[in-house]
């Protein structure tokens, strides 16, 4: 059968396949293209990792700062203050509860998580800044 | 919904409005505008969610509201009806919930990664695994060490050390545990490794707490406090949330601070304190009432009323009695009358005076005292060589000499009020007990001291009589 | 001539076609993956510049509070070591310094005037530090 | 060579290490220290880049060991070499190196930034091109404002300011055109646009300083420095490099904090100074001199020998008058004989003394007046009630009364010295002459003022021989 071949459909079929590889080449290219450009795109290849515990050790720092200036007569309140900060937790608990049911095999469970941290993350927050807002109101001037 | 980028800007402007809130406590003036920064902060940021996830079902939408209902209902009830002398044990329960709430998102994100991004179940990456564990081990030990200080606290629990044999090799034996666990879980991401991890952290939080005093709780809050700022800093990478970072390392480093205030308050190690076994629920009296046969001066209410009216200027000097007989408002009766006699009368408060660090200032507030009536240490120690009469109201450490002068003193080196500048010194207590530390006042014998034995509300109660 | 081709080589052409055209797709979907791993390992879609204005921002606070608690005394040599410091534009320089000379028409220019630079950051890193040193040298205390 | 997440921890913590050499600064202990860190950061953060850098090739290496070479020798020479008096100049000089050290490394981003990993020429991201644009045209103004401010500071150039017809106009025109180019530039990335930007920056920054005058160098000089960070942070955030952006950062606040601490030192607004047009060479004399007829007490070198040995304590003011009359040293002598006495000297530093922040206790310590000795305003005012005798040399404005009293004075609220409750005050000065402020002193004729008329150094030389 090989010898019944048109040597002009050969080419046109070798043609075929060279345009296919050619685009198979140019997918991989800009397959690579994209991930430079996603490597160019976070600052050279600096892990993002690296920039979050760049931004934890500041907020260290500023929070040991922050903290030394407070004035010792509201250290009560500071206390205060920052349990109900300590409550943007609630962050990941609205995260799980907007978890969509239909996602995962696990999203059932992780939303039943998620409504219970809610909840007693919502405990702190309105209790938090409550509480705090009522002994601050306390310290008046004199007169 | 939300564009990520745009959300992590909001994220950012709720961190810094947090900072603010902390920022505004520097003085008594701010402190308010600050507290009302925390809360729009914390709306910035749940906002920010919820817009980030929209669409919501209805279930989620309608459970969340729900959640958020009955938690804040609760929040709302717990602040209104609070004392302000349980304040601490309130906070205690507050800490105990963070932790939780830490240990529960992490339990989320493993069940269901794909609601933050992280890729889909049984190939999250290491390092996720590895600060989600983080997260829920130390929101563990945040969560039950919380609950055993609010029990100590709320006198619900014995406040007396509980101490198991050998327990720092069991406590090291379960930290190592935990190690271990955790780099199973990494490798294998199966919950139940996850769920030991929580319950061995539980355990961790139980046994690290009951060997702790009652009167050392005000550290462990603090500390717990710190705990539950590292927890949500944990949360925050796992998520890649920057509003938990920032703010889970605000709140890590500020109560790292206020424990080592305390501590040095206190003269003690912050090693001795978490360690534990001393102090009971009241301090132990070392025996001291008993042995003693040398001979105070005793007063009456009525005693009291003329020595403080001969006065030309009075310093309060408050201390834990004040707020275990809640004397405070009595007190604040008692200046007043003193002042319109045209007596000059402020308050003394020293950094560990109390249970709490500002416990005075929050209880001189709640009875209505100005703040610019009361000062602190290192500002009013210079005025009592001028001052006729220090007022000393159920205090006792705060005031004992023997932190300057007596090197074997468990309270050595610790600044001190000093009261024994004043011509008189007035002292109200119940009886020649001692405080917090367990050690003897030498000043309860000098010739310029009068006792005045009562509970400190009634003899306060009883001078506003005599004066009136 | 179409009508001379044989069948069974008409499916292998359009087989082979088929197989290249699949590669090209594999390729396609590669690159889809690769971005977005690179977009999850950068924290979701979060661009780094966000991180990089939080660290300027944080960086920003901390300067408030460290500057606030120099003793008026030492501003003075607090000009003279924030001066210092800020010569770490010498990482630029330096950067300029080692770029590869081949590497593209600019490259001279770009290494003539990271030299330059380097030359100028180098007199203030010696400079400033020296200078702060020997006036930090002269306060001493009684006795 | 180096990894990048590898190079980036040690920029962070040569960042970091930065942070410790300012927090070292707050206290004259800790200071060396400090400066030690900052050079380890800076040890850092070069050999970072340059193993990040690796392979060199030989010319690259050898033309920076060059630049190096060259750039530490004229850095070294100088810094030994220079009068401590002379400090504001060299601190401007060397905010003008970073300034054009800015506009060099953003023009080689733009030549070549494949070098920094910033993709080719000709598509540079948009955002990267403004970021450099931000960097050339703030270093390009922090340039040639401090060269300036180094000319006229260094007495090279008139200290008067030169005040061109409608310079606020011209000023708004060129930072508006400013803004056209760096529009133009993101779109074009033409060069051209760049070296534009940089020549507008260049002029602009000579017209924003030379109409301030010599004696608000300063402020002004704390300004640059403000810009030089932040200078240094926008090419930071050109080149992703996190050590330049945090430290840019540091630098930033720094310079803004000390322009703002000495507007409030002087009772000025930032806007008034930035403004221009106050103050000449010397200060305005405003010719009081003349009109004044008042009697003073005048006195001898002699004279203020007798009354200062008949004192029993002694307050040092010293004032800008000291710093030109370099008389430190004759003071420190001065005190040491008073103390061989038994006589109480201590040294009283207001924060705007002198022209600099800092500057007498630079000089004091120069002539190694020991720091302990030396004190601030809120410190030392209430001891000048119990105080024998105040010498004041070569101070003016920052002892004046008028500040407190007279509410239409220019130094009007700014807090001063309170060298009139002494027993006595000497005044060290050339003649009845007013200081920067150009007000008049009430002080010069009360009863218990001696006015010392001379120059500095030579009268303290005059009283040292007449007390030896
Ligand atoms: N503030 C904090 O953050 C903190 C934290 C941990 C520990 N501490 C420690 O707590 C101590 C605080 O010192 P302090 O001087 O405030 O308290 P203290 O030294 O503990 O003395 C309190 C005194 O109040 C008396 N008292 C108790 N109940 C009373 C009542 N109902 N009426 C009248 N008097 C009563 C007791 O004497 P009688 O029994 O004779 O009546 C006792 O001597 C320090 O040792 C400090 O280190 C403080
Ligand atoms: N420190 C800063 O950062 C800073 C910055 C900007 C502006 N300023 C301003 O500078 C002023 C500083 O106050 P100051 O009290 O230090 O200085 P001042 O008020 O300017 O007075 C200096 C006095 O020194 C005298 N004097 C000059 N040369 C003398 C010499 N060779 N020997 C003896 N006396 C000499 C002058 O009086 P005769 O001419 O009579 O001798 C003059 O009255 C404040 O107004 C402040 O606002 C300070």
């Amino acid at each position: 059968m090989a010898t019944g071949i048109d040597p002009q459909l050969l080419e046109k079929i070798q043609a075929a396949t060279q345009a296919a590889k050619h685009a198979a080449d140019s997918a991989q290219a800009y397959a690579e293209q994209v991930a430079a450009a996603a490597s160019i795109a976070s600052g050279g290849v600096i892990d993002p990792f690296i920039f979050r515990l760049t931004i934890f050790g500041l907020a260290v720092i500023v929070g040991y700062y922050v903290v030394w200036a407070v004035t010792p007569a509201l250290h009560t309140p500071l206390m205060s203050v920052t349990n109900a900060i300590s409550s943007v937790i609630v962050v990941g608990a609205l995260l799980s509860t907007g978890t969509d049911p239909a996602s995962g095999t696990g999203a059932g469970a992780a939303r039943f998580f998620g409504f219970l941290a809610l909840a007693l993350a919502s405990v702190n927050i309105f209790g938090g800044f409550l509480v705090t807002e009522r002994m601050l109101s306390m310290f008046r001037k004199k007169g | 919904m939300l564009n990520a980028n745009f959300a992590a800007l909001l994220y950012l402007a709720a961190s810094v409005l947090f900072i603010l809130a902390l920022r505004g406590l520097s003085s008594p003036e701010t402190a308010r505008q600050g507290n009302r920064f925390g809360i729009y902060g914390m709306g910035i940021a749940a906002g920010t969610t919820f817009l980030y996830q929209l669409p919501w079902g209805f279930s989620s939408f309608f459970w969340g509201l729900v959640a958020v209902g009955a938690g804040a209902s609760v929040g709302i009830w717990r602040a209104r009806t609070i004392q302000m002398t349980a304040m601490p044990q309130l906070v205690a329960l507050f800490h105990a919930l963070i932790g939780l709430a830490a240990v529960l998102v992490a339990a989320s994100v493993l069940y269901a990664p794909q609601g933050f991004g992280l890729g889909i179940r049984n190939s999250i990456p290491g390092a996720t695994l590895f600060e989600m564990s983080l997260g829920a081990a130390i929101g563990g030990i945040t969560f039950t060490g919380s609950v055993i200080a609010f029990l100590k606290l709320d006198g619900r629990m014995t406040g007396n050390p509980i101490l198991i044999a050998d327990r720092h090799y069991v406590n090291i034996g379960l930290a190592a545990l935990l190690a271990v666990l955790v780099f199973a879980f990494i490798f294998t991401e199966a919950p139940f490794a996850f769920w030991v991890i929580a319950l061995v952290s539980f355990a961790l939080g139980v046994l690290l707490i009951i060997p702790i005093g009652g009167a050392d709780m005000p550290v462990v809050i603090s500390m717990l406090n710190s705990y539950s700022g590292w927890a949500a800093a944990a949360v925050g990478f796992t998520l890649a949330n920057l509003a938990l970072i920032i703010t889970g390392a605000l709140v890590g480093s500020s109560g790292a601070i206020l424990s080592y205030v305390m501590c040095r308050g206190m003269n003690r190690s912050f090693i001795s304190v978490i360690l534990g076994g001393f102090g009971g629920d009241s301090a132990a009296p070392a025996g001291i009432g008993e042995a003693e046969t040398r001979p105070v001066k005793q007063g009456s209410a009525a005693d009291a009323a003329k020595i403080l009216l001969a006065a030309k200027k009075v310093i309060v000097v408050p201390g834990y009695g004040m707020a275990v007989a809640q004397a405070q408002h009595a007190v604040r009766e008692m200046a007043d009358i003193l002042k319109s006699k045209g007596i000059d009368v402020k308050y003394a408060i020293h950094p560990v005076a109390g249970r709490m660090p500002g416990h005075m200032n929050v209880l001189l507030a709640e009875a209505n005292v100005p703040y610019d009536e009361v000062f602190e240490l290192e500002q009013i120690n210079p005025e009592f060589a001028e001052t006729d009469v220090a007022f000393v109201i159920g205090a006792n450490d705060v005031t004992n000499p023997a932190a300057k002068t007596d090197s074997s003193s468990p309270i050595y080196g610790m600044p001190i009020l000093d009261v024994e500048h004043a011509k008189d010194v007035l002292f109200v207590k119940r009886g020649l007990g001692a405080g917090y530390a367990g050690v003897e006042n030498e000043l309860f014998f000098r010739n310029n001291t009068t006792m005045l034995f009562g509970d400190a509300k009634k003899m306060t109660d009883g001078i506003v009589r005599a004066l009136s």
